[in-house]
């Protein structure tokens, strides 16, 4: 089995963390690198070898093509995995491990390029023969001709300024009867705002769900689908909570979907992991969104259900080994549900403001059908120079019902404090009664913004009984040890202290 | 052992007592009455008992406020005056909220002390208490000196409080 | 569907937590049940209430029908799980349980009673046409008859004294020109040990593999096989490692295994969890041994490549559910690989002696595919009054060499010191060669005594260095906060403490 | 701040010295020697980070043994004397190990003390430090009070060993 002997680890937290253990039981040596406020960071101590870049933006350390490069030159490593972020999805990086002799665990930089923009991914996709979301592109100012591609293009659709962004020049039309106002008016403030009121028509999907395909492709011509996760419960495109399977794909859905992806992974030569994004609309048909082409955040429930190991995955191909010699005679359709949940420092009952400052408490739970990966420690330090993603929470469970329960009672389990979390927002999101019953659609939150609002009664006599307990109970577990150790090896009073934190007994 | 704390809840302040007695704890959140039995987890969480079943707590300072988790809710309490979290005495007399021995005073007569400064640390228990000042001011008298052994209820410090 | 509002749980450790758990995902209160040294233990406070039944011994707690009845009254349970051990076998109790007008969560006792006594089991597995050990059990005092038997039987067998044990009154015969002296030989030591000469004859099956199937029942008439657990790996009959599936079971074997299991179990009128265990020879050829008619301690591997969730699956049989409305168009074939490790208070270096004290550090490993089911926590003492389990390790992997790489990292991130455990033993076990290539055989530990004794080397230099470092660093992170501390809200010192114990740094 | 340790390998006594200079730590194991960062773990452990790797590291005691867990294999080591695991000067002078305040003086001249009796209670970079006698024997002399701020070096409690 081809493989390698050291590989570094260009990143930094829980994948960190994640790709260090995963390529510990493949009996490779890791290499960590670190920023300066990573220095004891998880990451580093779960690697077996760790290579201090220094800086402390990203700018200056994760995201430093040379110094990644140096510390791999400095540690030996063969290989390197950037993991999610950071320098992950950059051509130009991936070239340059090329470059250097060594080995980029993603696929090949041809195929990043080929769809590192909307565009050129779209005009792949087309090629593939992969439905994309019907549109327009076309404009040479004939308001006339425009009514007609809108027509072709289909109600309710949006108008969008070519030059534009951040919804300047946007309009929603519903039907024809519209058109030609919407037009005027979006032109108008394309030209107010760009300078050029070039627009340009997309069907509008909506209701839509987010609904992504896995895929592993090798060197030798196979591309596998790993089938669907779906990602709808999202918060202005960032993914809240992840499941596998979908409750809104069947076997057909699955296979065609799959199919779609795989399709358009060999029309660009795709190599590694990657992820076929969808938007699925209310009848099933769905249409091409974009493709990452890494790791991603997401990746255990389709794990947890299919049984593969994406990281092994990712190192048996990049190696040069053959899919069929690990895959084949598996049975990879999904089995049971797996969903996770990303914690973030962050406030959604303050409008999701990030968090900084000192974890006190780090409590993380445990039992049957339950995977954290998490890539920060009790008293660490969480730093305003990175993402806000503390932990994931997955769980594994026969049914959908099984595991939002599952969830749910791990989140109660579950204590991040001395910052702001979602934590608790995240059990409301699974107690929420659409979301146990699956009806999900992307604007799910959007909808139902009193869960992140969380309950406004004020805190219950219980909280504050329990607030003035927990802290004179803490303060005082950490009460002198006195005299009267005798000191042979570790006094026994510190052992009692460091180890059970019995409370209201005299130490000895 | 016992304590005081002030919350704001509503807009209202909410005075919690808490009075300890071997492993029993008896509450007081405003005008009403709590009794658990308090049991350290290992990690850092505290259970507290009652006959009808537990809450699983975890406490943690988040600035100015503090985070405490009960049961899988975390709720954000507003405090309402730095008073202290230590055994407390806040009317300028410290007395030994239990018999024990005094390890130090850090305080001497005439010093300028503030509310929240530790005057006297006390072993009680086999553990250690830190009695503040309670309220800001001078210290008018000392009633212990270290390596004494004192009772509950002894007067240790004196303080007159400054005007303000 | 059908179930119950609250559960008493008889019994202690990680069973007990993992009940809990279980019920607690199910919506479903749970009642603990303690004796006096378990008063804080982990699955009292794992549970939703507790009951205190006092007492020291098992016999005195654990094992008294009338305590844990009383118990199951106050707390307005309307069924008790039994977990393992203690009463969970008793056919009295299940009867008494019932006649409170309980459910008990496992067998009704009349199948309890039918599958108790080897001699009952061996009959009814006959009577349901399942193979058991070929053997002679009608000794009318004639050796000539005895001879022709023996014949019947086959060769190797054992003679074996009928009101024996302990090996007194055995003789291996390996072929036909021994039987006579042999013969002789044991009823002469039958006859001194036991005042009685007769034997029984019985095919020696061996080499031999402890293979077992998983079986869950309904009232309904539904038997289902969840097939099989690989236990061969023993030390005198008491399982070490568990794994699913058996690196030894072809699909056709499986098929046949869980066929015979499950007509067993019709036969009997058999319901809920239950284990059979086979013998298998080096033919592939399997022999009934005993039925268990419990859940089992080694059940998490099979939940693993399975999929269900057998307590969830008890606790619907139990409540009258229908299997088929649970597991109708499931996949339950295996898939991947899981096994598990028991971690004892107990040192396989000096004779597998149980150990008692202290748990001064626990720490186990967390990640992608890794299990803990543990009762116990750190600075809890282990008593002599109970079970050497400390907890269970079990890891799922999609294949059996990735899960004993798993599993073998998992145990080098273990931590258990204060007594000895098993942990070292466990590590040497996984990483054996023969157990690596799947050679199980029941005789595995006997012939290979250097995995309990370990190695002879002296500690090196490292070991003495990391005691010393490790024994400094531990006693200085309890200092004194001293004085300095401002009063509002926990001093930060004691946060720093409790929480990062960061090493070397003043606390402010 | 250094320790001393000797425990028993292949029946010979086995002397182990630990420095302590920020988070960095040098070993002395008879002859040999090491140095390590320190680096503790929440949770309990400690890494020991050289160039080329770390070791994770957890202690405890077993009985009059001592358990060490490197990278996953246990020793049971035979520790040689009840010397004392804290900062021990084993002469019968007890010094300050590091410059601090003396928090408590736990014996008087004419005291008798055992080797591994705790004679003065130093606070030293915010850390309490229990300093031994070091040898049995009786208290001569006390070179400092409660509260009083010490240099390192500075003698403490100088112990006359008993004749044996």
């Amino acid at each position: 089995m081809p493989s390698f002997q050291r590989v570094l680890i260009a990143n930094r937290g829980e994948i960190a963390v994640r790709i260090a253990r995963g390529l510990r039981e493949l009996g490779i040596e890791s290499v960590a690198i670190c920023s300066d406020p990573d220095h004891d960071a998880p990451h580093v101590h779960a690697a077996d070898r760790a290579e201090a870049i220094g800086g402390q933006t990203p700018a200056e350390s994760y995201l430093s093509i040379d110094k990644v490069l140096d510390a791999a030159k400095r540690s030996g490593a063969q290989a390197i995995h950037p993991g999610y972020g950071f320098l992950s999805e950059n051509a130009g990086f991936a070239r340059a491990v090329r470059d250097a002799g060594l080995t980029f665990i993603g696929p090949p930089p041809e195929a990043m390029l080929a769809l590192g923009s909307k565009e050129k991914a779209k005009e792949a996709a087309i090629a593939a023969g992969v439905p994309v979301v019907p549109g327009s592109n076309d404009d040479r100012g004939d308001d006339a001709q425009l009514g007609k591609e809108a027509a072709r293009v289909g109600f309710p659709l949006l108008i969008k300024a070519v030059a534009g962004g951040g919804g300047r020049g946007m309009r929603l039309v519903q039907n024809a009867a519209e058109f030609a106002a919407a037009l005027a008016a979006a032109r108008r403030e394309a030209k107010a705002a760009f300078g050029d009121d070039k627009v340009l028509l997309e069907r509008y999907v909506h209701p839509a769900r987010h609904i992504e395909i896995q895929l592993i492709a090798d060197d030798h011509g196979d591309v596998v689908s790993l089938h669907e996760r779906e990602c709808s419960v999202q918060r202005r495109h960032q993914k809240v909570v992840e499941e596998a399977p979908s409750p809104l794909v069947d076997d057909d859905l699955r296979q065609r979907m799959g199919d779609a992806a795989v399709a358009l992974a060999k029309r660009v030569g795709y190599r590694n992991a990657g992820t076929v994004e969808f938007l699925v609309d209310a009848a099933n048909k769905f249409y091409f969104l974009e493709v990452n082409t890494r790791l991603q955040v997401e990746h255990p429930v389709t794990e947890l259900v299919t049984g593969v190991d994406l990281l092994h995955l990712q190192v048996h191909c990049a190696a040069g080994g053959k899919l069929r010699d690990v895959l084949h005679g598996r049975d990879l359709r999904p089995r049971g549900h797996a969903i996770e949940v990303r914690i973030c420092a962050e406030s959604p009952e303050h409008g999701y403001l990030p968090a900084a400052g000192r974890l006190h408490v780090v409590r993380e739970p445990v039992g049957p059908g339950i995977r954290v990966d998490s890539g920060v420690r009790q008293g660490a330090e969480v730093s305003v120079f990175y993402d806000s993603l503390l932990a994931k929470l997955i769980v594994h469970a026969p049914t959908r019902l099984a595991a939002c329960a599952r969830l749910a009672q791990a989140l109660r389990d579950t204590a991040y404090l001395g910052i702001d979390t979602n934590v608790d927002f995240l059990r409301r999101v699974l107690e929420d009664e659409d979301f146990r019953a699956g009806r999900l659609r992307t604007d799910f939150l959007d909808r139902k913004p009193e869960l992140a609002r969380g309950p406004q009664a004020p805190p219950p006599d219980l909280a504050l009984a329990a607030a003035v307990i927990g802290m004179h109970a803490l303060a005082n577990t950490t009460a002198s040890t006195g005299n009267g150790t005798t000191g042979n090896a570790p006094a026994s009073a510190t052992w009692q202290r460091i180890g059970a934190l019995r409370l209201w007994e005299p130490t000895r | 052992m016992s304590g005081h704390k002030t919350y704001v809840r509503d807009g209202e302040p909410v005075d919690v007592r808490v009075t300890f007695e071997g492993d029993r704890a008896r509450v007081h959140v405003g005008a009403a009455s709590y009794e658990f039995r308090v049991v350290a987890m290992a990690g850092g969480g505290v259970r507290l008992v009652t006959d009808h079943g537990a809450h699983t707590v975890f406490v943690a300072p988040h600035g100015k406020r503090q985070q405490v988790r009960v049961d899988g809710h975390t709720y954000d309490l507003e405090v309402a005056r730095a008073r202290g979290a230590q055994s407390v005495v806040g009317t300028g007399v410290v007395e030994a909220p239990m018999t024990g021995t005094v390890l130090e005073v850090l305080v001497k007569v005439g010093d300028a002390v503030d509310a929240d400064q530790t005057v006297v640390v006390l072993s009680a228990m086999k553990m250690e208490h830190k009695l503040l000042a309670g309220v800001a001011g001078t210290v008018q008298e000392i009633g212990c000196k270290a390596g004494e052994n004192v009772d509950q209820g002894r007067v240790l410090v004196r303080v007159e409080a400054s005007k303000t």
